[in-house]
């Protein structure tokens, strides 16, 4: 039985592109330690060096900045306790300022620092979910060690201002931090352009392998390794190197690079098709986020009276493959806190639903996702409490 | 790696019941019940509702409505079958583990969903009873539910 | 021009099963995100759940108890930090006591601590690099929080009574971790008989994928994440899941299961002939570690007179590549910190040679290093200052 498999769920991972398959497949030829003296060791770090580099070069940085990690979740982690070990030493700089709707591996951190006592302040963000400017200027103060706003949101898109903020923290003294994951290889990325201290990113996002990123950190911003132990990174960041995976994830980067322009205007033709069939096919829809500061490729829409996880079990037999809320299986039916943190009413934040489109979906995708979608809100509505 | 690719967290029977759910109430029919049950709130993610008709204290019909996620679906689709034709007294002591394990069982973590139905269901005789003015003779039997989602335990539901 | 590719260091890391490349390969396919809820996540999250079954039953344990980490190192800092947060929350068990030549992610761990105004204890090795049990002993009391005693040294090759420490710190009301990294594969491990609650491991030193590994903890021991985030292993470890590296690891798992005993026996006849064969050959030598609780791949040996480096880099000439002292890349010629806490002369401790095999080597390679080494040595000790 040959089944359609339509894959929109690009924002959750990407799979490799070929070349980054073939690469990570070779790169098992690689076998030395690359912190060996011998020669498998040194052609390891030769390697090593070279995806630096093209990493590097995607983000407008010195490759001399980049601190492999395990992925996005390690590299924001680290950042937080960079700043939680700071606050402990006695730095009068003891605040954290971030926003309401990052990633969970910085909004359970900061969950776990205010356990603890830290103080951390999340800026609330408006209906599009846009930081509210005004609240942020009155959050900095002298006090603030660290500000940390993601760069596009991963469950509704929303891009945030982050070069005006990082200019307004490096006027109070703080320093700026911003998860990328979600923008890198959609949208340029300049680490200078931006100006934040501090950047995070995930290869498994832009057709990468998964299990590698990136923390990136500027020559002069403070640094603590999370992962204590060998003279691996600098220092900064125990552990054998990943050789294949750091390969492919400098392959990855180059792709990324090249493609750009390409890539951000194929996704938002598709995710414009889509959220304009879906308005013109299905009554009483909300579409989320930000539509003018959005990457391209994601669409997240609520639809009353329709419940996310049946929509979504619904999708996945006709072979269309999406997520509800934040990705997170998280087993009992939570509300997406993006769209909570976004003022969107309770029963819209229940039943979202993000399409995420990558580079190897088609105008053909979106045809049969408007085939198959409709009725199935439709037979989920009858059915539901009215 | 082939075999993993068929795979649905689902069993077949859940499957089913989730594709197509029996006894739901549809949008133009008109159902004449003598007892309803609504439990759930949109704030909780599941809102469920039950509408039974009842002769010589048998559940004759039933129909329901969801606002919940696939196993709530597929198991008050099965608990629906299960419970038409009982007595208030057999409908009333129906067990989330009787539902769940005629369902061929449920993901771990959603065990829960299926104590939402069953809820809803002694909900609806609890309304009949008290509309025809008796006494509830059931109720001291059966432990108290909390249903809010994520209040419910498994071992809270074992115990049921 | 053909040349002689004799890998002995394979305690740094190994290269991939044949089949675990094949494995890793195979699983590009399943590229979904294993924590979503549709076809292409549910695969992934089969496929894992496999591998933690593979796993478990390779060191004898739950799968409920393994935690996939990126390795190791990553392990190691998990359980550190665990037992730095409940002395933090104040605790009265607030010293942990581990010993002098356990791997850097362990011992920096323990510098970190202790610069930090934590009260850390490394319990002295003998000559052979075995824990002083008398010292341990007293060592050993109720305010003790954690016990980490390394099962086999990646340098030396000495396995220790980690069995019997075990019981010794549970009687006072300890935890017990036990660093296996270097003992998976090669000798048999099994968590229930060691007794310990905590035990971390590598892919990559038993023929699996780099950056994956597990920290494995009983049921009963308290945890607490370094990574924060999303609700991947239960909330215990945040960030999308390696799934080809893990499916990987599996597969390496199940491999090292099937082959222990005859690959115990291949190792240790192997290093016995080439510790042999370099006592005939070469005079004065000392063989470091200890010679009756050794792994059975390892084989570290010092020669007077010869510097480490020089050693290593002449045998890399001839395609032999081994290690010199901690693998570390540290630049600088530092002299081994496990020999030096075995109470080796420190010039012993500066030309340490280590020889680790692993299943792809032949006893062809091991005669060509015995025609390639002594010649090497005896340059050197000509060259040398007497
Ligand atoms: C915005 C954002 N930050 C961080 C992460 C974490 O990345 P990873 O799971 O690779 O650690 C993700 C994706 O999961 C993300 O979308
Ligand atoms: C004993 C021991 N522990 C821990 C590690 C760390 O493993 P990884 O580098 O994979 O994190 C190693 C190897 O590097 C080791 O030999
Ligand atoms: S009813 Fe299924 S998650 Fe609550
Ligand atoms: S002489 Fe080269 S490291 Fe000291």
């Amino acid at each position: 039985m040959e089944q359609n498999i339509i894959y929109l769920d690009n924002n959750a991972t990407t799979a490799m592109h070929e070349d980054v398959i073939e690469a990570v497949h070779q790169s098992n030829m690689l076998y030395g330690n690359a912190s060996s003296m011998h020669m498998a060791g040194r052609q390891a770090a030769l390697a090593i060096e070279q995806s630096r580099q093209a990493l590097a070069s995607l983000i407008d940085e010195e490759s001399s900045s980049i601190v492999f990690t395990s992925g996005a979740s390690e590299a924001n982690n680290t950042v937080f306790n960079i700043f939680k070990e700071r606050i402990d030493l006695g730095s009068k700089r003891n605040r954290i300022v971030t926003t309401t709707i990052e990633h969970p591996s910085i909004i359970e951190t900061v969950k776990y620092l205010r356990q603890l006592g830290y103080n951390v302040d999340e800026c609330p963000v408006d209906s599009t979910g846009r930081v509210k400017m005004d609240v942020m200027n009155k959050l900095l103060g002298d006090d603030v060690a660290l500000v940390s706003v993601m760069l596009g949101n991963n469950e509704i898109g929303t891009i945030q201002p982050v070069a005006e903020i990082a200019r307004l923290a490096h006027q109070t003294g703080a320093f700026m931090h911003t998860d990328a994951t979600q923008a890198i290889g959609k949208i340029p990325v300049s680490m200078r352009e931006l100006g934040v201290d501090y950047l995070s990113l995930s290869a498994h996002k832009f057709y990468g392998p998964k299990g590698v990123g990136a923390l990136v950190v500027k020559a002069k911003a403070p640094y603590a390794p999370l992962v204590h132990g060998g003279h691996q990174e600098g220092g900064k960041r125990a552990g054998t190197y990943n050789t294949a995976s750091i390969v492919g994830m400098g392959v990855a980067a180059s792709i990324a690079q090249r493609d750009l322009d390409m890539e951000r205007k194929k996704l938002w033709k598709l995710r414009e098709m889509l959220r304009v069939g879906i308005l013109e096919r299905i009554s009483n829809v909300v579409v989320n986020g930000n539509q003018e500061h959005c990457l391209p490729g994601t669409l997240d829409v609520s639809f009353p009276h329709a419940e996310g996880e049946s929509i979504l079990l619904y999708l996945d037999m006709e072979g269309i493959m999406v997520s509800t809320g934040s990705a997170c299986a998280s087993g009992s039916l939570e509300p997406s806190y993006v769209l909570l943190a976004s003022g969107v009413d309770i029963e819209l934040a229940h039943g979202s639903i993000r399409f995420s489109f990558g580079r190897y979906n088609t105008e053909q995708d979106v045809a049969y996702v408007l085939e198959k979608l409709p009725p199935i809100i439709k037979r989920l509505r009858e059915m539901s409490t009215r | 790696m082939t075999n993993f690719m068929s795979q649905w967290v689902y069993t077949p029977v859940v499957k089913d019941h989730f594709m197509n759910p029996r006894n739901t109430l549809k949008e133009d029919e008109q159902f004449d019940y003598d007892g309803i049950g609504d439990v759930g709130s949109l704030a909780c993610g599941d809102q469920m509702q039950i509408l039974i008709k009842v002769k010589d204290d048998r559940i004759l019909d039933l129909r329901w409505l969801t606002y919940g996620c696939a196993s709530a679906i597929a198991s008050t689709s099965m608990m629906s079958e299960m419970a038409i034709g009982l007595t208030l007294e057999e409908a009333y002591h129906l067990t989330p583990a009787m539902i769940t394990d005629a369902l061929g069982g449920l993901p771990e973590h959603k065990f829960h969903c299926s104590v939402l139905g069953d809820k809803a269901l002694r909900a609806a005789i609890d309304d009949y009873l008290e509309k025809q003015g008796r006494e509830n003779p059931f109720k001291k039997h059966v432990a108290k539910v909390i249903c809010e989602c994520k209040s419910v335990t498994d071992v809270q539901i074992e115990d049921l």
